[in-house]
């Protein structure tokens, strides 16, 4: 019991999305059918896995707007390299997720070494990347390979989009749990000096947590080329706040030091689930903004009420 | 041919395309560039990212760029308006391309009929699902000029046809990868539907991919725009039909246009290109 | 042997000078004390020591040997481990992971938690600190956080240790555990060197003194040279009484607190101030000294009960209406609650005044300036420019502006939590004189201190508090530390485990262990 | 001469700024043209009046993401209800800073009261104020009254939009070193618990910050509304990252305490200097996203080399 208490607890607006979710069921029969939390799932796992990108960074006290213009960079970069370069399937993944890592470590140079704020760090990276998909893909979509289309299927009747953000979920728990790197991250966002004194590399921590969130964008976007069958010139536009978004509703701060892959989780399926809903319910285009926020609002403000109650 | 001379060796022209986000307003570009070439003017284009006051930045900074003719593919038409009017104490050629702009005398005006071309494609899917059954709506960005003529066009003719019933209409801002999950979402809570139509066609290769990942089959997809992976679609069968605009010829018709006002010669004040209802049997025309 | 020395060493920031020409040395199993007022620049010398800065002119040697410390790693591998003054932690983190962070057991990169778990209790139980090390470090009290980082320094098994005022913030029992482990150390031929504000502490634990002053060494003497020659070294002139309380009348009731209760943590506390007494709050860490002032200010609610100043029953939760009332409290912990370190210290100074000297929403600009460098003279803070940031001011100074910032507000009742902690001998001396004027001007004190000496000597009365409730109190001029020490643990007697006091004399105070 | 060095000191990018303006006008005559920088300040005019409203929050610790829609939808409820509803010029303008005010008190509120962190309070109030613009205008600009126009247009020779941004900057920079609230702004950004026991009221402070936020959106709306002589649903889409930018760049810090209404001037002049810049150069579009991301890296890099020099 003590354990369920603290589980919801710790793990942001999860009565809020379960709340929702009850809302949902009465409201629209066709939500709680089986394929239509398979469908959520699929859409929250590009959210997710940018997140779960982002979850490294904002625990470290910065913040990456540059993951949405990445992953729509490396997976162009994976269709160009596949249908104009010739290279062979597995070398274009191998490239998407290198332009990734890349393009995390630039931003983390930029951040550690020339001192940028992450913030304009990002976004500067932003908009390069943005300028270079448009640059390689000339405005237009380009055909993705059955490599990167793989993220896009299932595999035994299980869509790879889900088992994928599984797998980067689990991936992002073990690095921050298990590993001192991840300890590294949680130390330099909650007090940098007392990291410095401790013999932390600050700036080796800084550069690591954009490698990672490159990498995951990278991942990212093969999941959005492989739904698509085609890297898109737009893709992933304006999704970094969708991941910024989940990461802060799961509980983490933007200054830093707390943040849990559970929480972004419960996130990232948050915003699934409203957009979902809202479409399931055919609210009209122009209503569906106000609702959206004033559902996200209401989600995450159900949270914060019942912390307040618990500190009295 | 080159042979013409113009009456510099490289007089500038800027294009002010309202986004280059789009493989649409890419060809329209390419047309613009092939022409310029072929005439012997320097064509610069400026990319407004589907903002109204970026664009209108960018008219004023065209005469500093040293344009001797402007020619606008507006955000949005009434906007474009104070953007132009910048640009008339400088006596400038203008010339609009796409979508009109609101109030003004510009140069000359080429375009194609948004309205029409929604009217074509309700007819045309109407025939496609046999006058009967739910369809849906896939939305542009609200509030682009574009989704209001398109959508408009459609639902007067759409009207017409008592058997069929628009089932829900929500907007996947134009774009392939919102139109995937919108389109998946709908069929969700309205199984019954029959056809499809897509404010554009990257919207409708979305719908056709969702379609694909088993939500139904026998349902119509019907597009907008002739891009060359919507007309592969519907060569391929994926969707029934789209709206051809002429892209390219826009962007030519534009830069001769712009040329010949620079020149002084006369300029039809209208062009209008032909929006074409294109289906698997007169696609191999426009490929 | 030398082991490590620094040796003709000058750092300046800015256009301030503040280490001129030091030269430091110590030798094994031996304890070097430094002394000095606030900001002579005692911790900018151990810095220097730890690879933190770089000397501008002098260097280093170990053993002899020229090096240098580029940064905190290379100071770790030449076998130096250092206690800052402030507290390194990262709240949000275990206490273990605290105490391992930078070098996490681990394998391959993968954090070995058991391990971890199994070598941070042994590492508490070294000093005897009985604490769940997988609790985060945040919900520790500033005292056993800084135990924490004191057993984080023994547990590198360094040669050298430097301990930057470790004391401030620990109560009589942790200070002498440290001591008898740093007899420990000695014998087993470590070097240290040593900072306090404490003079009893430097004949108990030095072997050696140097004294500082306007960042230059005065004097290096035997740690055994009476304290007054130390005052004399430190401040340049003697300091006849170290507690100049002038009592006065006692008056009006400016402060009444009735059945305070707060649950969990204050049981129906109830205690008066009036104008010109000064009320010394005495207890063990956790006695619930904190939460009391907390609540009477409003920063914290409270279930029951009632507080009044002046006749006028205060809002729970409401500090506005305190301050309002004339209610201004200095907090426990400076840097975390007292001061904005980046902005000036004439704007820290003026925070309080700021809104009720404005005209129509005007700040007063001109007149908080003066106000502000009125202040800042009479309470000597020692600095280059009042626009400096609060942050850059030595520790001591820091905590001069929090109280400076109450004694621009003209308070009725002062609420200070252990309001000298870190302070130099000649500064306390100092805010002492500034409570002594509160009182004068018909204002009234309430001091909770673990410094059982200053309450003593300040206090005109005294309550004491034990386990969150107020277990006695006493007129201060007939009170022996032993009463006090009695009361504050008399909740352990009552306890039904028949746990037994034994109490030992140290030169700081008395103290309590129960076994 | 020191005093133009403290000068330069805290003011952000301001050499970043210099030197690009030296190298712009080397290579591209027009740029140094008494008409082009009329143009570039008209061009800033928008983000640095939403800019100076950012910066309250920013000092204040916070983040308001809602601006560029709270501009558009105020600037469409002052053409709507002149428009249909008839109300006189002055009054929709009254209309358009009130709208302005409550968006910024609801987001405000949320953040106080419901603790909601402000990225989450601003991300929902732009969802929702974007929703209602569309709801309001039924997804088609407006036209605008000679009331709203005049703020697009010129008085004098002078263009009011940069007379506009001159006096919001000097409102915003009275209110930030004169007053009280200003001063409050600082200290809660600075240390909350600090100003909190110093008798400042925190969530008078919160609230505050974003009112002022939202009546600066209301006010950079008319601006724009005024050039475009219609008010447009999609007005001001995206302009939060710029305003945020602009302030960041100036040398204000996400974490709060620090910023200054000056840097944040520089900030967004030093945005619209890099845009019309690559205008005038002909750079090509896709590669001016590119070299717009690679310039911002650049400029506020200088100032930051500055920086680590001095502190050495
Ligand atoms: N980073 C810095 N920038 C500017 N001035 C500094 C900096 N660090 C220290 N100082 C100044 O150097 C002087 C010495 O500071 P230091 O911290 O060494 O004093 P201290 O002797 O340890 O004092 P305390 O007993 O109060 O801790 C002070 O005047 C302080 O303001
Ligand atoms: N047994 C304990 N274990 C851990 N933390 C404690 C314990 N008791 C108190 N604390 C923490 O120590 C801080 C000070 O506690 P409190 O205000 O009750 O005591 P106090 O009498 O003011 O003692 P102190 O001398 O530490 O200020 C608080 O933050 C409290 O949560
Ligand atoms: O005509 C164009 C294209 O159809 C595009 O897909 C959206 O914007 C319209 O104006
Ligand atoms: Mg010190
Ligand atoms: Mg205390």
């Amino acid at each position: 019991m003590d354990k369920v208490k603290t589980f919801v607890a710790r793990n942001g607006a999860l009565i809020g999305l379960v709340l929702l979710c009850i809302i949902l069921a009465i409201g629209a029969p066709a939500f709680l059918t089986g394929a239509n939390l398979l469908n959520v799932g699929i859409q929250a796992a590009t959210t997710a896995i940018l997140a779960f990108g982002e979850t490294f960074v904002i625990i470290e006290a910065g913040i990456d707007l540059s993951v949405g213009a990445v992953a729509a960079l490396s997976s162009m970069l994976a269709a160009y390299t596949g249908a104009s370069m010739g290279f062979p399937p597995a070398l274009t993944l191998v490239v998407c997720v290198a332009v990734g890592a890349v393009f995390g470590a630039i931003s983390g140079m930029l951040n550690a070494w020339m001192r940028l704020p992450s913030f304009i760090a990002t976004l500067a990276m932003m908009s390069v990347a943005r300028g270079l998909t448009l640059v390689i893909s000339d405005g237009r979509p380009i055909a993705t390979s059955a490599a990167v289309n793989f993220f896009g299927g299932t595999i035994g009747g299980m869509p790879v989009p889900i088992l994928t953000m599984v797998v980067m979920g689990v991936l992002a728990a073990v690095i921050l749990n298990l590993t001192t790197a991840g300890r590294a991250m949680y130390a330099v966002g909650g007090n940098m000096e007392a990291a410095r004194l401790s013999g932390i590399s600050v700036h080796r921590t800084q550069i690591r947590v954009f490698v990672l969130s490159g990498i995951f964008a990278a991942v990212a976007g093969l999941v959005i080329a492989g739904r698509l069958h085609s890297a898109q010139p737009q893709a992933a536009d304006g999704y970094e706040m969708d991941a910024i978004a989940a990461v802060v509703i799961g509980g983490a701060s933007l200054a830093g030091g707390k943040g849990r892959v559970w929480g972004t989780f419960v996130g990232a399926i948050l915003l699934a689930v409203i957009r979902n809903g809202l479409n399931i319910l055919n609210v009209s285009s122009f209503w569906q903004q106000v609702v959206i926020g004033l559902v996200i609002a209401a989600a995450v403000s159900v949270d914060t009420l019942r912390r307040k109650e618990d500190t009295h | 041919g080159g042979g013409t001379q113009s009456s510099s060796s490289a007089d500038k022209v800027v294009l002010l395309v309202s986004t280059l986000n789009n493989p649409f307003f890419v060809d329209l570009r390419d047309g613009a560039q092939e022409e310029a070439t072929k005439q012997g003017v320097d064509l610069v284009v400026s990319d407004a990212q589907n903002d109204s006051a970026t664009q209108q930045n960018q008219a004023q900074n065209a005469v500093s760029q040293g344009a001797k003719a402007v020619i606008i593919n507006p955000v949005d038409s009434d906007a474009a308006a104070p953007a132009v009017q910048t640009l008339m104490p400088s006596n400038l050629p203008v010339i609009s391309v796409d979508r009109a702009v609101t109030g003004v005398d510009v140069t000359s005006h080429i375009a194609s009929d948004n309205v029409a071309g929604g009217k074509q494609a309700a007819e045309e899917l109407a025939k496609a699902i046999g006058d009967q059954g739910d369809i849906l709506i896939l939305e542009g960005t609200p509030g682009a000029a574009s989704t209001r003529d398109r959508g408009q066009g459609f639902k007067d003719e759409i009207a017409k046809h008592s058997g069929i019933r628009i089932a829900a209409e929500q907007t996947a801002n134009f774009d392939r990868a919102e139109a995937l999950d919108v389109t998946t979402n709908l069929m969700q809570s309205n199984p019954n539907v029959v056809g499809i139509y897509a404010e554009n066609d990257e919207m409708g290769l979305g719908a056709v991919q969702a379609l694909g990942n088993g939500a139904g089959n026998g349902v119509t997809v019907f597009g907008f725009d002739g891009t060359a992976d919507g007309l592969k679609a519907v060569a391929d069968g994926q969707m029934v039909g789209t709206i051809a605009q002429q892209p390219r010829l826009l962007g030519q018709k534009a830069v001769e246009a712009a040329v010949k006002a620079i020149k002084g010669e006369v300029v039809e004040q209208t062009q209008s290109i032909e929006v074409e209802t294109v289906t698997a049997d007169n696609v191999k025309e426009f490929q | 042997m030398t082991r490590l020395s620094l040796v003709g060493a000058s750092k300046t920031f800015g256009p301030a000078k503040v280490v001129d020409r030091v030269s430091v040395t110590v030798e094994p199993g031996k304890v070097h004390v430094l002394l000095g007022e606030n900001g002579a620049g005692k911790s900018t010398v151990i810095k220097m020591m730890s690879g933190i800065y770089q000397p501008d002119e002098g260097h280093v040697e170990i053993d002899g040997k020229r090096v240098t410390l580029p940064n905190i790693d290379a100071a770790h591998r030449h076998g130096i481990a250092v206690i800052h003054q402030e507290l390194n932690i990262v709240p949000e983190l275990s206490v273990m992971e605290n105490l391992f962070l930078g070098e996490l057991p681990s394998t391959a990169g993968f954090v070995s938690r058991r391990t971890m778990k199994r070598r941070a209790r042994r590492a508490l139980q070294v000093i005897g600190l009985d604490e769940d090390v997988t609790r985060p470090m945040r919900e520790l009290g500033a005292a056993r956080q800084q135990m924490v980082m004191i057993a984080k320094a023994l547990m590198r098994n360094s040669s050298i240790l430097i301990l930057d005022e470790p004391t401030a913030s620990l109560t009589s029992r942790e200070c002498e555990r440290l001591f008898s482990i740093m007899d420990d150390l000695k014998a087993k031929g470590i070097g240290m060197v040593f900072i306090s504000h404490h003079l009893d502490e430097v004949a108990r634990v030095g072997d050696v003194v140097t004294v500082l002053r306007d960042g230059q060494v005065v004097a290096t003497i035997d740690a055994q040279a009476p304290e007054d020659t130390l005052v004399r070294l430190m401040v340049g002139r003697d300091i006849d009484d170290q507690y100049p309380r002038e009592a006065q009348e006692p008056g009006e009731t400016l402060l009444k607190v009735s059945h305070l209760t707060t649950k969990g943590s204050l049981t129906d506390v109830s205690l008066e101030v009036h104008a010109g007494e000064v009320v010394g709050l005495a207890g063990l860490v956790g006695a619930g000294r904190t939460e009391t002032l907390r609540a009477i200010v409003g920063a914290d609610g409270y279930d029951y009960g009632s507080v009044t100043v002046c006749g006028r029953k205060l809002p729970r939760r409401n500090i506005a209406a305190s301050i309002d009332a004339g209610l201004g409290l200095v907090p426990e912990n400076r840097r975390d609650e007292g001061l904005i370190l980046d902005a000036s210290v004439a704007e820290n100074l003026g925070l309080a005044t700021m809104v009720p000297t404005a005209t129509l929403g005007f700040v007063d600009r001109r007149g908080q300036r003066r106000r502000a460098t009125r202040t800042a003279g009479r309470l000597r803070i020692r600095m280059a420019d009042i626009k400096q940031s609060a942050g850059s001011l030595s520790g001591g100074n820091q905590q001069k502006v929090v109280f400076g910032k109450w004694s621009m507000a003209d308070v009725k009742v002062l609420l200070l939590d252990e309001p000298t902690r870190g302070v130099d001998v000649g500064a306390r001396v100092e805010i002492y004189e500034l409570v002594n004027a509160v009182t004068a001007s018909g204002g009234a004190v309430l001091m909770a201190s673990s410094d059982l000496p200053e309450v003593l000597g300040m206090a005109d009365r005294i309550v004491v508090m034990s386990n969150g409730r107020v277990s006695g109190q006493m007129p201060a001029a007939d009170a022996t530390q032993e009463q006090v020490m009695a009361l504050a643990v008399s909740h352990m007697e009552n306890s039904k485990e028949g746990k037994s006091t034994t109490w030992t004399r140290s030169r700081h105070s008395w103290h309590a262990t129960a076994h």
